[in-house]
């Protein structure tokens, strides 16, 4: 048995603040009435966390502690941050998104905040324990935000969905754990790396149960075929949720299934294959299925989905060859990009909802006339999701390209793959340009531009621009980053 | 610090533009009128600065941009670029000039268009690859919504068309890039760097990336089959963006292929010298047989385009000074020449908002003004000498015949053809809008007016003057064009 | 050996059941005879603590709260109805495939398997060291695990906000 | 009507010389791939020393005769020519048809080099002259407009200068364009008076305009007479030495050449005495033309009458040309009398038919009503162009045009046979559904992603049951395909 | 050596799990099969615990978070299910597809 120091909890500062962060909300949320509820309690919770960023950023990484449960590294620093930053972003959204009543706001928020909690510890785990136990805890934390909307059919609905897929796919996906720690005899991630590049490590069992966790990892970050549920929990979620839920949660899910990929995938020809072909299959459905959509949110949805396959790309280049560092650093850097351009896009579409009631497309129609400057951000937006210069998407997209090429030859069919479906969804992105743009205007009604919205449309907007402009920063956060297997 | 003004200038403007309150058309017209103008003064600057006896670069701007992917912000001109850099200012102006009778969202408008402007002259001026394809990225979008919101009936699907084309071609070039980054030895995306290293990548990776790359190309010159964006894109289009979409952006492709596949990959560019010669026939032949069966006036311009271009492929092939010079010759006076064409059209489209050839008849009577001006810019653009179409077009086949090549020779003598089919196709055209009886219902249509006229005027001046020395152009490129005959001919087996 | 052979029959027993009967209330008890046949799987194979625990939580628990779901739906939830969707034959071949390819796969790895010696006192001290030790920080999450899911149940099942 | 037959034939004219100079100019790109230079100078060292030699001297050699052909209207791209005729003036006319279309024969004597140096070439000048010659002449006989009549008359002297060249009588054939010069454009600006004054260009409709018109009458008789060759005219002088260089080079050339000299003495008399003699066939006012229009005809006259003479004074035309090609050849007294006696009876037979009529008028109209049908639409050669080259090129246009509309953009957008594949199965399913499938990809895309979107059935089970089935396919695939 | 039986009894059992949420109309009925799976994989890691030697006894503690997660999940899911039957009046999932393609 290992000592264990428990002193080592003083890493977990971050988590600890965001956690009291959390409670506090809930305690405060009693005592506040509710018509300023929704200012102060999301003010506190918002503020909270942005706090949380600098201790995050300038607490020391430390590695493994713990029991090597966890692993306070720089790798999972910079995907806190992007869930940090995220549930900022979402939180002030939620601000002016009025179906969120009043009166549950202050539960809202510090379901939230439990969330961003559940996520920090996602992308630190380095044990299948952790990593079962944080994954279930950020699934059920956003089961009950994705059902948020009370009178809401779709978002009971987009919940119920949730949930069975998720609780469905959890059960898969622990019992593939088992199966994975029968046959090595460890939930250790680095303990097991070390016996499955022991001679004969890789069992039939492993493999049996490493393809059943796949199904857990899948589901989490949406990849075909276990993207079912996002189309669904996407466009029945609150908005902010959803934002979130595709900006994070995908985030976290990639940490830690590139964290596992790197020490179970790494040097195995035929798993990297299994996941080139995930990568490929999901890209493309998730853009052929985008391409019908006339619901803005269930469009992203499938969008998110094709982008899965585009960071999955990054991973399948990360666990190809002996230099990982190019393919990590593009998943860091994509994820961080996409959770750019997601929240900017939901931040608009939030806006546009206040005013036309629904999601639909079609309800866009000639809003750019009554509205120039929330349809020009919309369009840096879209131009970045299709990977067009200058904007943060192409930086994301081409070192995605890049990792992959650096892979080497045999992975060159997946870039073509990669390459088709970036020009297939620029269709359906324009399709949304098109609406805005060129369809015939409806009425002269403004959107109110609600300050806070207007201002996360625009710092995303800037940054997302700024990251093509002036990406040095970007890119040697990102490298450093880098989780050394 | 010179090249960087004159390429963010337009941009410069546009974003000033933004802060225009609502319904001062005039004032955004006059910023845009004025950065466009402010940037044709500086190139002219750098033109008049440009040391023509040097083959390197010149105005060179070198600085780090991104330390980690060794990605530089480098701008310089040399022989290749000059010319387009002056074209793209002049025609920009133009353009933006004749874009008054634009009325509606006229801020947007000049938006795109600068910002168009500013990716044109980026491509132009990148030495960095990585550089190069971001402006190159940026000149689709505005394209997408100048043709999607301005642009004829069927607006949105050419919208779309041009903008899936080109983006598809994009893609796959850029993965091109990538794969010369990690084969370079010093992982680079500096041209000339990369250029240098050359004879280090093998004759294999030469020949795929220079397939990826040209797809890349094509799309954009377009060479045939990759050309059927063009004739919908132009059509629709509003006749500024016409004009800057065959002035320049078709430029792009070929100043694409000479500046990074003939200098990056010279094994490849010898290797595939006969296809392409096959597919500059094809343009030539397949453009003007098409442009002579339509009936939309600008459609037919349009196809002319696809023609013309593939003179410029032709002489590309060829490999040899005259056709090199000519290549690029033939790139500046396509862009004058059709652009004074489109302007042309426009001019008439205004009037009688249609351009069915059939529907006109006489018109050399009604607006005798016009139909000169119009008859200046078809005789260059079928290569009448003594004007600047003439020298470019002969230059590229004289260039293509020079090839110790029986095939060449053959393709050049079959390409010839299209010569005679170009003339044919605008004399019909000639024939049956300006002469015969005056149509009665075009009666009263008004003479061209002023604004037209300061736009158009400059160009046909320019293809006159042109046509009688055209050495003013030739000699820009004649340094560089002869350093990059000498470095195939150095590696020819 | 045998009663570890009764208890595995009947578990299987039962969870056939729980999937196939038409009543719902009845699956739910037949669920709990399932839960309590692993708890004495559990006891078999030395892991006393876990049996305790799985008596505790899941019958106590889970099912409480199951049979307390069934009866507030109880007016829908009739016996009289279809049980099983379309989706019957497809299933039964996943499941089927599923269960072959891990029993397989788990008859095809070799694992050096011994008995592992169990300490006199039973599990339930060792269990408790661990959790303070190794397993702290897990402990601690699931706790807040079960703060949320507390929330959340409230919330949605809740009347607030509507 | 008129101004549309003249835009016809600018643009008849432009097209049909562009097909000349098509050749021309990859000859030029032939001459400069050889010789790496196109001075005549350096060009003509370049062949003396073997540099272009052979059959690419040849083909060169032709090909910049197409130059000449399509300029100088020579078979098979005379048809301009006629056409141009159309021209507003018959001032325009002349500078259309007697002087610009010169620069052809200019252009094949400047190069005389390239066809002194290739046998096969000149013979392709010399045997494509003769027959324009002939040709051409064939067609005047019949012509009735008499701007037409002219032009084909051009045509066939510059077909005479042409072989001429050919022949190797370079100082033959420039000389002849010379004297030419002169009594064409005498010929044009007399008919431009007799239009003036008869405002007609038919000849038909004249007739006894002598009366009316003596000093275009007398200076056009004296161009006729230069043009059919009779001495001591300048026409005579010229077109001996013609003659001479193409008998000495092959008797077959020689016979058609004198034969067309008999048929250009008998067509210009017939022009001359429809227009001049005889009764007046319609009601014309006509008068004399005024001052400005006469002096320059008689200035004209003058030169046709003494130029070929004085040109011959000492060698004075060659001194003046120079061509490297030796002493001039020695007159040769058959040549002339033959010569003169094809003229003369040329003339005499235009007499007999339209002064004394002997022989009826339309004697041969109605005697070979085919040939004259034939002559009259110019040997057809309009109609087969306009079957063999501007039909198939227009069709040839739309077709690819419409191929390009169809297929390419169809095929191109959808990345190959899949688009076909799909639009072949609508066609069988639905028959109504079938349209031209242009947004290939779009479409294809659509429905991929139609069929796909038929997982998202909302069903949350179906969605479950995709899960398993994809873990358990993983499952499989990993254990028993690999 | 019981150790090979026991994880084809968890198989079984796991099987018979999935087959019932993929097959149960009932809400609440795919709840209770998706216990069948949990305790699926909770008789594979006390197995494991008894017959190989795992590091820290993670085979008798990881079955303790399952099954606090199981209990976390259930609870969350039934507020969801009762959630949604306030509003549609019925727990059978194939009729709740307001929401597809």
């Amino acid at each position: 048995m290992n000592t264990v120091s428990l002193k080592d909890f003083i890493y977990l500062i971050p988590e600890s603040f965001v956690l009291c962060l959390g409670i506090l909300i809930l305690i405060l949320d009693l005592f506040t009435p509710v018509n300023i509820r929704r200012k102060h309690v999301l003010n506190i919770s918002v503020l909270g966390l942005l706090l949380s960023l600098p201790l995050l950023v300038y607490a020391p990484p430390k590695g493994l502690i713990l029991g090597d449960m966890v692993s306070i590294d720089t790798y999972a620093i910079f995907f806190k941050c992007i869930i940090v930053l995220s549930a900022v972003f979402a939180l002030t959204m939620a601000k002016f998104y009025a179906p969120i009543k009043d009166e549950v706001i202050g539960e809202f928020s510090a379901l939230v905040v439990f969330a961003v909690l559940g996520m920090m510890f996602m992308v630190s785990s380095s044990d299948l324990l952790m990593i079962f136990l944080s994954v279930e805890f950020v699934s059920i934390a956003f089961f009950i935000l994705t059902g948020y909307i009370k009178n809401d059919p779709k978002s009971a609905e987009g919940a119920l969905k949730y949930f069975l897929i998720g609780a469905f796919s959890a059960g898969i996906f622990v019992y593939g754990m088992s199966l994975v720690i029968i046959s090595t005899g460890t939930s250790n991630l680095k303990a097991m790396s070390g016996i499955l590049h022991a001679p004969a490590g890789y069992s039939p069992l492993f493999l049996t149960g490493f393809l059943l966790m796949l199904v857990g990892f899948g589901y989490k970050i949406a990849m075909v075929p276990f993207h079912t549920w996002a189309p669904d929990a996407y466009e029945g979620a609150p908005t902010p949720v959803t934002a979130l839920l595709s900006a994070a949660s995908k985030a976290a899910g990639f940490a830690v299934l590139l964290r596992v990929a790197l020490a179970a995938v790494t040097g195995r020809a035929d798993l990297v294959l299994a996941l080139a072909v995930l990568s490929a299959l999901t890209m493309t459905a998730g853009n052929l299925m985008a391409l019908q959509q006339n619901n803005v949110k269930r469009l992203l949805a499938y969008s998110g989905i094709a982008h899965s396959g585009y960071i999955l790309m990054g991973v399948v280049a990360a666990c190809s060859g002996t230099e990982p560092e190019l393919g990590i650093t593009s998943v860091l850097l994509y994820a961080f990009v996409y959770m750019l351009m997601n929240i900017g896009v939901f931040a608009v579409i939030i806006a546009f909802f206040n005013k036309t009631g629904n999601d639909d497309m079609q309800s866009y129609s000639g809003i750019s006339k009554s509205n120039p400057y929330l349809s020009l951000v919309l369009v840096v937006f879209l131009v970045s999701l299709a990977g067009i210069p200058p904007t943060a998407g192409f930086i994301g997209k081409f070192y995605v390209f890049s990792a992959i090429i650096k892979a080497g030859p045999k992975f060159l069919w997946l870039a073509i793959v990669g390459i088709m479906n970036s020009v297939v969804a620029l269709y359906y992105y324009f399709r949304i340009a098109y609406f805005v743009y060129f369809g015939a205007q409806k009425d002269d009604g403004k959107v109110e531009i609600t300050a806070g919205l207007a201002v996360i449309a625009g710092v995303t907007a800037g940054l997302a621009l700024l990251v093509c402009i002036y990406p040095g920063p970007f890119i040697s956060a990102a490298k450093v980053s880098v989780l050394i297997p | 610090m010179l090249l960087t003004l004159v390429t963010f200038i337009p941009l410069i403007g546009g974003l000033a533009l933004l802060f225009v309150p609502k319904g001062k058309d005039d004032i955004v017209r006059g910023i845009a009128t004025a950065a466009a103008a402010v940037a044709l003064i500086l190139s002219v600057i750098v033109l008049l600065g440009y040391d023509k006896s040097l083959a390197g670069m010149q105005f060179v701007e070198h600085r780090i941009w991104i330390p980690s992917l060794n990605v530089t912000y480098y701008l310089g001109v040399d022989g290749l670029s000059i010319a387009m850099l002056v074209l793209t200012t002049l025609l920009s102006l133009i353009s933006v000039i004749y874009s008054y009778n634009i009325t509606s969202r006229v801020k947007e408008y000049f938006f795109f268009f600068l910002l168009l402007e500013t990716g044109m002259l980026g491509v132009f001026l990148a030495l960095d690859f990585f550089l190069f394809y971001v402006f190159w990225e940026i000149t689709l979008v505005p394209m997408y919504f100048l043709i999607g919101i301005w642009g004829g009936p069927r607006k949105e699907y050419a919208a779309i068309k041009f903008f899936l084309y080109t983006l598809f071609g994009s893609v796959i070039m850029l993965l091109g890039i990538i794969a010369l980054y990690f084969a370079s030895p010093s992982h680079t995306f500096n041209m000339l760097e990369l250029a240098e290293q050359a004879p280090t990548f093998t004759k294999l990776f030469q020949n795929v990336i220079y397939a990826a790359l040209f797809i890349g190309f094509a799309i954009k010159v377009p060479v045939f089959p990759f050309h059927t964006w063009l004739p919908d894109a132009h059509v629709e289009a509003p006749t500024a963006v016409s004009v800057i979409l065959a002035g320049v952006l078709l430029k792009m492709g070929t100043y694409g292929m000479l500046r990074v596949s003939f200098s990056i990959l010279p094994q490849a560019v010898l290797y595939f010298a006969m296809p392409l010669a096959v597919l500059a026939m094809i343009n030539i032949i397949y453009g003007a047989y098409c442009a002579m069966a339509q009936k939309d006036l600008k459609k037919m311009i349009a196809y002319s385009s696809i023609n013309h271009m593939g003179y410029v492929l032709l002489g590309m092939a060829a490999m040899t000074t005259a056709g090199l010079n000519g290549a690029i010759f033939q790139m500046f006076n396509h862009g004058i020449i059709t652009g004074a064409l489109f302007l042309l059209v426009g001019v008439i489209y205004d009037r009688a908002h249609t351009r069915d050839i059939e529907g006109f008849g006489g018109l050399g009577s009604i607006m005798p003004v016009y139909t000169g001006i119009m008859m200046v810019a078809v005789f260059a653009s079928l290569g009448l000498p003594g004007l600047s179409g003439f020298w470019s077009e002969f230059m590229c086949f004289l260039g293509a015949f020079q090839v110790q090549n029986t095939w060449m020779k053959i393709i050049t003598g079959l390409s010839a053809i299209g010569i005679v089919v170009t003339a044919a196709y605008f004399l019909i055209m000639i024939q049956k809008v300006f002469l015969g009886p005056a149509n009665e219902k075009w009666k009263s249509l008004p003479e061209i007016n002023r604004r037209e006229l300061i736009t158009v005027v400059p160009l046909i001046v320019i293809m006159v003057v042109l046509g009688f020395l055209p050495r003013i152009v030739m000699e820009l490129s004649s340094k560089n064009v002869d350093s990059m005959v000498k470095m195939l001919g150095a590696i020819k087996p | 050996m045998l009663i570890l052979l009764l208890f595995a029959v009947i578990a299987i027993i039962a969870a056939i059941l729980v999937v196939s009967m038409k009543n719902i209330m009845h699956c739910a008890l037949f669920l709990a005879l399932f839960l309590l046949s692993v708890a004495g799987i559990f006891f078999y194979l030395d892991a006393d603590f876990l049996g305790i625990v799985q008596i505790l939580v899941y019958v106590g628990g889970i099912i409480v709260l199951i049979l307390f779901a069934v009866m507030l739906t109880s007016r829908v939830s009739s016996a009289l109805l279809e049980q099983t969707n379309e989706q019957k034959g497809l299933a039964i071949a996943a499941c089927l495939l599923l269960a072959a390819a891990i029993t397989a796969a788990a008859f095809r790895t070799p694992l050096a398997t011994t008995l592992n010696p169990v300490k006199a006192e039973g599990t339930t001290h060792f269990t408790g060291e661990l959790l303070l030790t190794v397993y702290a920080l897990p402990f601690e999450i699931a706790s807040i695990v079960l703060l949320v899911a507390l929330i959340g149940a409230i919330v949605l099942a809740g009347k607030k906000g509507e | 009507m008129k101004k549309k037959s003249a835009s016809d034939a600018g643009k008849k004219a432009f097209i049909t010389n562009k097909f000349g100079d098509f050749g021309f100019s990859i000859g030029i790109m032939m001459i400069f791939a050889f010789c790496g230079t196109l001075n005549f100078g350096e060009v003509a060292d370049a062949i003396s020393k073997g540099t272009l030699s052979g059959s690419a001297l040849t083909l060169a050699g032709i090909l910049v005769f197409c130059g000449a052909v399509g300029k100088s209207a020579q078979f098979p791209l005379h048809v301009w020519l006629p056409d141009a005729m159309e021209g507003p003036t018959p001032v325009s006319a002349l500078i259309h048809a007697a002087t610009m279309v010169a620069a052809g024969v200019y252009l094949v004597a400047r190069t005389y080099f390239l066809y002194a140096a290739s046998p096969t070439a000149s013979a392709v000048v010399a045997y494509t002259g003769v027959f324009t010659a002939f040709f051409a002449a064939t067609m005047a006989l019949v012509a009735t407009d008499i701007k037409r009549v002219l032009a084909f008359s051009t045509v066939s002297q510059l077909g005479y200068m042409i072989m001429a060249l050919g022949v190797g009588g370079y100082t033959a054939g420039m000389f002849h364009l010379t004297t030419h010069a002169f009594f064409k454009a005498l010929l044009f600006l007399g008919a431009g008076s007799v239009i003036h004054g008869a405002a007609t260009q038919d000849i038909r409709d004249m007739g006894g305009l002598g009366k009316h018109m003596k000093i275009t009458m007398v200076t056009f008789f004296i161009a006729c007479l230069a043009i059919s060759g009779i001495p001591p005219f300048s026409g005579f002088y010229s077109k001996d030495e013609v003659l001479l260089a193409a008998f000495n080079y092959s008797k077959p050339v020689y016979i058609v050449a004198t034969f067309t000299a008999f048929m250009t003495a008998f067509y210009m008399f017939r022009l001359f005495f429809r227009t001049f003699t005889g009764e007046m066939r319609t009601k014309l006012h006509p008068h004399e033309s005024p001052y400005t229009m006469t002096i320059p005809l008689m200035v004209l006259a003058a030169l046709s009458i003494v130029a070929g003479w004085l040109f011959v004074q000492g060698h004075a035309f060659e001194s003046l040309v120079h061509f490297k090609e030796g002493a001039a050849e020695e007159g040769n007294a058959l040549v002339v009398w033959i010569s003169i006696a094809a003229s003369v009876i040329g003339i005499g037979l235009a007499l007999a038919v339209y002064v004394l009529k002997i022989v009826p008028d339309g004697f041969f109209r109605n005697k070979f009503p085919r040939i004259h049908k034939v002559l009259i639409n110019k040997w057809y050669v309009d109609e087969f162009y306009d079957k063999t080259v501007i039909k198939p090129s227009l069709n040839l246009a739309r077709r690819l045009f419409s191929f390009d509309a169809k297929y390419i953009d169809g095929a191109v957008n959808l990345t190959g046979i899949i688009n076909v594949v799909i639009s072949k199965l609508h066609n069988v399913f639905d028959k109504a559904a079938v349209d031209g499938a242009v947004n290939g990809v779009a479409e294809a895309a659509q429905s991929g992603g139609g069929l796909l979107r038929r997982v998202q059935t909302g069903l949350v089970q179906n969605y479950m049951l995709l899960l398993v089935a994809g873990a358990a396919l993983a499952v499989v695939v990993f254990f028993f395909v690999k | 050596m019981m150790f090979l039986p026991l994880i084809g009894l968890s198989a079984i059992i796991f099987a018979i799990g999935v087959y019932g949420a993929l097959t149960r109309r009932n809400a609440i009925g795919i709840l209770m099969s998706l216990e069948l799976m949990f305790n699926a994989a909770n008789i594979n890691l006390v197995t494991a615990n008894k017959y190989l030697n795992l590091e820290n006894s993670v085979g008798i503690i990881f079955p303790i978070f399952i099954i606090t997660i199981a209990a976390a999940e259930a609870a969350v899911g039934l507020a969801i299910i009762l959630s949604l039957y306030r509003q549609t009046k019925t727990v059978y999932v194939e009729k709740i597809n307001i929401m597809k393609w």
